[in-house]
């Protein structure tokens, strides 16, 4: 990579990562990672009414091939270190969406005694949905974000902030 | 993955040795709908054993209730079955009102049974569709997601949220039927029952659906009644026992209805499609009650007035509501104070998750599957 | 070995028939309109505006109406409404100088408008929250602190507040009323005969 | 091919390099240019097709948002798993893990030579053709098989094993079900057997005889079986094995599973068009173009080919997915003895009509018009019965 | 049957193990003695005019100040749709009651439950493990004087309110 | 031709340096795993001599069939994904002799024979000569073969039937 980011800031290659950014972002296949209620949403912002394939967000089954994870839903204590290992398996370069008060910041739960409060205390979040849960709309407007923040990324070009990052 | 407990003695048989293979399902697996966890041993295809490891959603709601109080825990509720929160919703508001002697204005019970058996059609919709994803079909999934949407939106426009609808309160319900709710309802089941028809012709009499189900996990009523499976999964074992009319509470001595049970009718009696073919029909059952409550609610106020800080006297409690997983029992202990001493909540998934063990062996691991599914198994129900 | 063969043709037949059924109901969906909505570009509405007024969306103040009772941040379960409402030392009126709601917390349950006395505190039908970090998630809706709102006796006459108070009741208005049942009961038995 | 290159050659296109080095340069070249230039967009057309497809059956509108209708979904997809970090997990197999993908798609690939897209267009007329695809199929048994193992992960294994099982199994039925056509034409080469039929639907061998209707059908579920196609999909049941023999897979190497599969859907149309829907056979003497007539040719064959992709994605969007035991019996109990029966019925077929009998053609084409005719009517019936609102434009 | 009369028909079988009975409860129980819970369950599920199938719920409920933790089991027939309930006290220092998991099946789990969240260790019981909470989980989250860990494997279950 | 020279020591090199690793390879999933190579290079070889029909036979059958149950043998085997030597290299100095001799005695024949070379090889159908010649004067060991294979596949459903009559499950 260092190669690559060695190639100084051009039209050529601003444009070339714009391309590169617009396939990501066109084609972010998530993670089927319903925890709790939230879980139901999800189900239901891949149905009909919201169909996030539009978008070409297609779910997947398994870590190794998702761009994003959603975590959707109440995250216990529990669960938590398979959501790291999971969150592990996938390769980058990966998202994560928190769906919902529970993994925002525990929510409601956060008089939970075995309940992860916040997702973000294991895995690094991108964007978080308020909610509880949130209704299929607000979840396709955090993959919108998520794809606003995705087009701002820079893979080619010198001292891009993502790669610094990664 | 350590599999602390899980450790078996290898079991030989005569002739061939094949080995035994350790299968981890879950806690994040496409057919667990949530968080459960399965350690399965298999041989091949052929399981010995699958064994529940379960508490991967345990949220503590029960110790939130000594904290919360009564009013404040009616939206944790929601989160105990969030499939079908109007049933648990209903099964707090009754418990404390019969703890601390409450009466419910007889609006506010109709109101209460529009929305549960709303609830219930969202709910078993919910199940028909996600077992049907389970055994590998898309289409009549989102199908039924999509009518369940239809009663989404009907519920949003009852109590303003689609999934955790925090509807009722100790005393009624929090809203009012909007105007024209009644109209609205009646359009949505007199296109939705035909569509109950549609889904039988794409996928519940299919030939693969009903091979892959019938004579799979087939359970006898007595040992249905001895692991206390409830609600759908016991009717499906043929075996004719609802809450809602054996043990009536609320309208519903009032109201007129059937109660499907499994007749084994491709199969063994008790079988996956049993469980299955129960659900459908009480789809209709359920549209046949809303329609009734339309037709017979009366006027009136729907909310008794309720002390703010409810203290009911002390001593304990325990009710019992149909929910869409079956009898669901609400035991809540108190200490005089405002908030709950002890609540206890057992639930129809708890029952049917303790039972997987014993039919999951000798069957096959795509059968499993099955099997869950149509135990209808959700997640933060088993685990609270 | 007869029934066997005839078993042996159903099942071939019973997957032929039910397959053919099965096939038309999904060909049938080809000429069927899409159940989707096309959020958030291709609606003819806006997807908030086709929510009922009781949708409980991201909450929502209207200051010049609070009373500053502390109803709705006594009667959240999980703290998510912070209010601070000094009383002034000269004026001794109430100051309204903090109502800091986290919408990243809240569970949407509708417990805190239901207590408002003015319907101060409503959900709204706004559901688009989405955001980078969890500190911008917090509605904070005091800018400087502000009187809180005092009930008059009678119509509210101000111009500016009148409006604002009629939608707060308008909001009150969705939720039920609470009856004695006693004396409910009675009404009723003394008005059958 | 070779007399092209060699003119080159003469030509002194290479500036004198041997000839030796010529060729493999030139067909690693052209390899490439059908490769780049016509599977992959094929194949991201295809996946397209069938999500849309899929979408609208589901009452959902499907990719629309990436390019004009969506149709860039495919190479959005393409070009980001190939910017995606590869894993390669620490307990895989190496070298087994690596090459795995490779080795699917090769076997895919090759298929691409024998299929006749036109009279001209062929890469190689091979005279054992349809044999040869059978064969080919196999590898990518081997490649899932490898795929696997050497994920070293449980589900994987079930699922390469599971998959193994199912193409060793059906290749019997789909080569028994190909047989009738080769005893009609005595060729098994692919050209040779779409000469042998013409573009009337009646002179095609679909409708040749009750036998050869039935045969085409039992191919096409076989090769459905053998192409993990739904109802056949057990070896990546998402909901029993997560994602199957590519569970551990990511990036590119899961694309290049990902355009075998597709690619293979086409290969499975193309060769029912080839058996029996007569291939590019269209009505001859309107043109002495070659160039028209071969376009016309691909058209024709294309629409064919698709015909039955397009029965594929709808046959998936319907049926939920058998079980292993089911497939198994499927294909012993019913496909294997109905492939026998058909292969003595055409042999005792051609010996009453050696040249075919001249009257059944027409009544199986209009029997299955009639049939086609019921099917639409129950269609209706379910229109009527649900009363949806309807919406006739394919775009959204 | 009312509950009077199953509390009569207990009293006579089994008398000595009862230690009350409350027939003006919302819902009337038995108090029993832990020791004896498996004696009266089983003459409960297999007396054929009581025919308590049916374990509907069993809880426990820890009682600090009165120093015991009761364990609760709502009882239903099936056959002759009539309840119970019965109520059985164990020490909260070493609690500890036979399993009665050989009669109701579905005592197993429940059984485990209170194990996992009370800590009652019920005797006889074929797999007393933890149900709900993790392997490693110390202590017993259900009891009155349970105090929340600050941390579990690195993890902090403290979440300072941004509010604050 | 250069070309076909060049394609056949292609071929020969695949073939033999597979059974090389066939024969050395420590892991056996390997050494499975490599047969792919050796009959694939004798496919094209077969190929190569214009003999189409027995190529794409040897495809079909060697590694659709044969190679695919082996590896199936070679998976459901004891406990194959977690031993890092499965296939000990035993009796080298038998293996050597023997090969020596083998060896000898093929140089010798090879050294011996006389070698009849066509000019080309001619690209024609063989398919239906090969149907004629098993149908015709091979008549006798074709069905010989197909008798002792129907014996072969009688008594693998005999011992997988047996293994299947056991008991499955406890209770």
């Amino acid at each position: 990579m260092s190669l690559i980011n060695s190639i100084p800031e051009m039209v050529i290659t601003t444009k070339l990562d714009e391309v590169l950014n617009w396939t990501r972002k066109s084609s972010v296949w998530y993670m089927l990672f319903g925890l709790a209620c939230c879980a139901i949403e999800l189900m239901q912002t891949g149905g009909p009414r919201a169909d996030l394939e539009r978008f070409g967000a297609a779910p997947r089954a398994t870590p190794r091939q998702s761009d994003m994870m959603i975590i959707a839903g109440t995250l216990t204590l529990k669960m938590a270190l398979r959501t790291k290992v999971l969150y592990d398996q996938m390769p980058d370069p990966k998202y994560v969406i928190s769906m919902g008060s529970c993994s925002n910041c525990g929510g409601l739960f956060q008089l939970a005694y075995s309940v992860c409060d916040g997702v973000d205390k294991v895995i690094p979040v991108d964007v978080y949905v308020p909610g509880c849960p949130p209704r299929p709309e607000a979840l396709t407007e955090g993959l919108l974000k998520l794809q606003e923040k995705m087009m701002q990324e820079r893979w080619l070009v010198k001292g891009s902030s993502a790669q610094a990052a990664a | 993955m350590s599999l602390a407990g899980y450790e078996f003695e290898v079991q030989r048989d005569d002739g061939l040795a094949t080995e035994e293979m350790t299968l981890n399902m879950g806690p994040q697996h496409p057919s667990t709908h949530g968080v459960l966890r399965f350690v399965v041993k298999a041989d091949g295809e052929i399981m010995r054993t699958a064994l529940p490891d379960i508490g991967y959603l345990h949220r503590s709601i029960e110790k939130i209730s000594e904290k919360v109080g009564y009013h404040g825990f009616m939206p944790y509720t929601d989160r105990v079955d969030y499939v079908s929160a109007m049933q648990c919703n209903q099964g707090w508001a009754m418990v404390c009102e019969r703890a601390a002697g409450i009466e419910v204005p007889r609006r506010g019970e109709f109101c209460r049974i529009i929305a549960c058996e709303l609830g219930r059609i969202a709910s078993h919709l919910l199940s028909v569709g996600t077992m049907v994803m389970d055994i590998g079909g898309m289409t009549p999934f989102t199908h039924a997601i999509r009518e369940r949407e239809k009663v989404n939106n009907l519920l949003e426009d009852l109590c303003g949220a689609r999934l955790t609808f925090n509807y009722m309160r100790i005393g009624g319900v929090a809203w009012d039927l909007p105007p024209g709710y009644a109209e609205q309802v009646t359009a949505f089941l007199d296109q939705f029952e035909p569509l109950i028809a549609e889904y039988n012709d794409l996928i519940s009499y299919n030939k693969i659906y009903v091979e892959r189900l019938a004579n799979v996990a087939a359970v006898s009523k007595e040992e249905a009644i001895n692991y206390n499976l409830v609600g759908p999964n016991l009717r499906g074992c043929g075996f004719q026992y609802d809450v809602r009319r054996d043990e009536p509470y609320s309208i519903y001595p009032e109201l007129d209805f059937d109660v499907p049970v499994g007749t084994g009718e491709v199969g063994t009696l008790g079988d996956c499609f049993d469980r299955y073919i129960v659900r459908i029909k009480e789809l209709k059952e359920s549209c046949k009650i809303v329609r009734q409550c339309l037709d017979m609610i009366p006027d009136g106020p729907v909310l008794a007035r309720v002390a703010k800080k409810l203290k009911p006297p002390v001593g304990d409690a325990h009710v019992r509501v149909e929910a869409s997983r079956g009898d669901m029992g609400w035991y809540v202990v108190s200490d005089g104070s405002e908030f709950p001493y002890r609540t206890k909540i057992r639930t129809g998934s708890f029952s049917a998750m303790s039972i997987v063990d014993k039919l999951s062996r000798g069957i096959m691991i795509a059968d499993l599957i099955a099997l869950i599914a149509s135990l209808d198994v959700v997640a933060p129900e088993v685990d609270r | 070995m007869a029934s066997s063969m005839g078993r042996y043709l159903k099942h071939a037949k019973d997957a032929v028939a039910t397959i053919f059924e099965g096939m038309s109901v999904t060909m049938s969906h080809f000429v069927r309109k899409p159940y989707t909505i096309q959020y958030p570009d291709r609606t003819a509405v806006r997807v908030q505006d086709t929510l009922p007024l009781r949708y409980r969306g991201i909450l929502e103040v209207d200051l010049e109406i609070c009373t500053g009772c502390l109803a709705c941040e006594r009667a959240c379960p999980i703290d998510c409404i912070v209010i601070d409402a000094p009383k002034d030392k000269v004026t001794r009126a109430m100051l309204l100088s903090r109502f800091d709601i986290d919408i990243a917390k809240c569970m949407y349950c509708g417990l805190c408008s239901e207590v408002c006395p003015t319907g101060s505190i409503h959900h709204t039908t706004e559901f688009e929250g989405a955001d980078y970090s969890l500190e911008s998630m917090i509605r904070r809706f005091v800018k400087d602190p502000v009187l809180a709102y005092k009930a008059k006796k009678g119509e509210e006459t101000d111009p500016l507040i009148a409006p604002i108070l009629d939608r707060g009741m308008e909001f009150l208005a969705e939720w039920a009323e609470p009856i004695d049942m006693k004396k409910y009961k009675k009404e009723q038995e003394e008005a059958a005969p | 091919m070779q007399s092209f290159i060699d003119g080159l050659i003469a030509s002194g296109a290479f500036g004198g390099l041997p000839a030796e080095a010529v060729y493999p340069a030139m067909m690693f070249l052209f390899a490439s240019l059908v490769v780049f230039g016509f599977v992959l967009p094929l194949v991201t057309i295809t996946i397209w097709l069938e999500r849309r497809v899929w979408s609208r059956i589901q009452s959902r509108v499907g990719p629309n948002r990436v390019g004009p209708q969506g149709v860039l979904q495919g190479l959005a997809d393409g070009v980001k798993n190939i910017l995606k970090e590869d894993v390669v997990p620490d307990a895989a197999d190496r070298p087994l893990f690596v090459f795995a993908p490779y080795l699917l798609v090769w076997g895919f690939l090759a298929t691409f030579v024998v299929i006749p897209f036109s009279s001209a267009l062929v890469i190689a007329d091979l005279n054992v053709g349809i044999l040869y695809i059978v064969a080919i199929v196999a590898l990518s048994a081997v490649g899932v098989l490898m795929a696997g193992w050497a994920s070293n992960n449980k589900w994987s294994l079930l699922g390469g094993i599971r998959s193994a099982a199912q193409v060793v199994s059906y290749e019997i039925p789909a080569g028994l079900a190909l047989l009738p056509v080769v005893l009609l034409t005595g060729t098994l080469s692919t050209q040779g057997i779409i000469q042998a039929q013409g573009w009337a639907p009646w002179d095609w061998f679909l409708f040749h005889s009750p036998f050869t209707f039935i045969a085409a059908f039992a191919f096409y579920i076989s090769a459905l079986a053998e192409t993990n196609r739904t109802p056949f999909d057990i070896p990546e049941a998402e909901s029993e094995l997560v994602a199957g023999f590519a569970t551990e897979y990511s990036g590119f190497r899961f694309a290049l599973f990902f355009l075998a599969e597709w690619g293979s859907l086409y290969v499975t149309g193309a060769i029912m068009a080839v058996l029996f829907l007569g291939g590019w056979q269209i009505p001859t003497g309107w043109t002495n173009n070659t160039v028209v007539l071969n376009i016309a040719q691909l058209t024709v064959f294309f629409l064919k080919a698709y015909f039955w992709v397009f029965l594929a994605m709808w046959i998936r969007a319907t049926l939920p997915r058998i079980r292993v035991d089911q497939m198994m019996s499927l294909c012993w109990k019913y496909l294997v003895p109905l492939g026998f029966v058909n292969l003595v019925g055409t042999a005792v077929w051609m010996v009453i009509w050696p040249e075919g009998n001249a009257f059944v053609p027409y009544l199986m084409v209009v029997g299955t018009l009639a049939l086609i005719v019921i099917f639409f009517r129950r269609v209706l019936y379910h229109l009527r019965r649900a009363k949806p609102e309807l919406y006739f434009n394919p775009a959204i | 049957m009312s509950p009077t009369e199953i509390h009569q028909r207990l009293q006579d079988q089994h008398g000595d193990a009862i230690t009350a009975f409350e027939a003006d409860a919302l819902d009337p129980f038995v108090l029993i003695k832990s020791d004896s819970i498996v004696e009266v369950c089983r003459f409960l599920h297999d007396d054929p005019d009581l025919a308590f199938d049916c374990l509907t719920n069993m809880s426990g409920v820890d009682f600090l100040k009165e120093d015991y933790i009761q364990v609760v089991l709502h009882l239903y027939s099936y056959t002759h749709r009539h309840a119970i309930v019965v109520k059985a006290n164990v020490s909260r220092e070493e609690p500890s009651m036979p399993s009665v998991e050989a009669v109701w099946k579905a005592a197993n789990w429940l059984e485990r439950e209170i194990y996992d969240l009370l800590g009652v260790v019920f005797t006889g019981h074929s797999d007393l493990r933890r149900l709900l909470m993790p392997e490693d989980w110390v202590g017993h989250p259900l009891r009155k004087d349970f105090v929340e860990p600050e941390e579990y494997h690195g993890i902090s279950t403290r979440r300072e309110s941004l509010l604050k | 031709m250069p070309l076909e020279a060049l394609v056949f020591y292609l071929l020969a090199a695949l073939t033999i340096g597979s059974a090389l690793i066939v024969a050395g390879s420590h892991n056996l999933v390997y050494s499975a795993f490599a047969l792919l190579g050796t009959f694939m290079g004798v496919a094209g070889l077969y190929a190569l001599l214009a003999a189409d029909f027995v190529a794409v036979i040897q495809v079909m059958l060697y590694i659709g069939g044969i190679l695919v149950l082996i590896l199936f043998a070679v998976m459901l085997t004891h406990r194959i994904a977690d031993v890092e030597v499965s296939n000990r290299t035993v009796g080298r100095i038998p293996a050597a002799l023997i090969l020596g001799i083998v060896g000898t005695v093929m140089g010798v024949c090879i050294g011996a024979a006389e070698w009849v070379q066509h000019a080309e090889p001619v690209v024609e159908p063989t398919t239906s000569g090969i149907g004629e010649a098993f149908l015709g004067p091979y008549i006798l060991p074709f069905e010989l073969a197909s008798v002792v294979l129907l014996v072969a596949l009688i008594g693998a459903v005999v011992v997988s039937r047996k293994e299947l009559r056991g008991p499955m499950v406890d209770g």
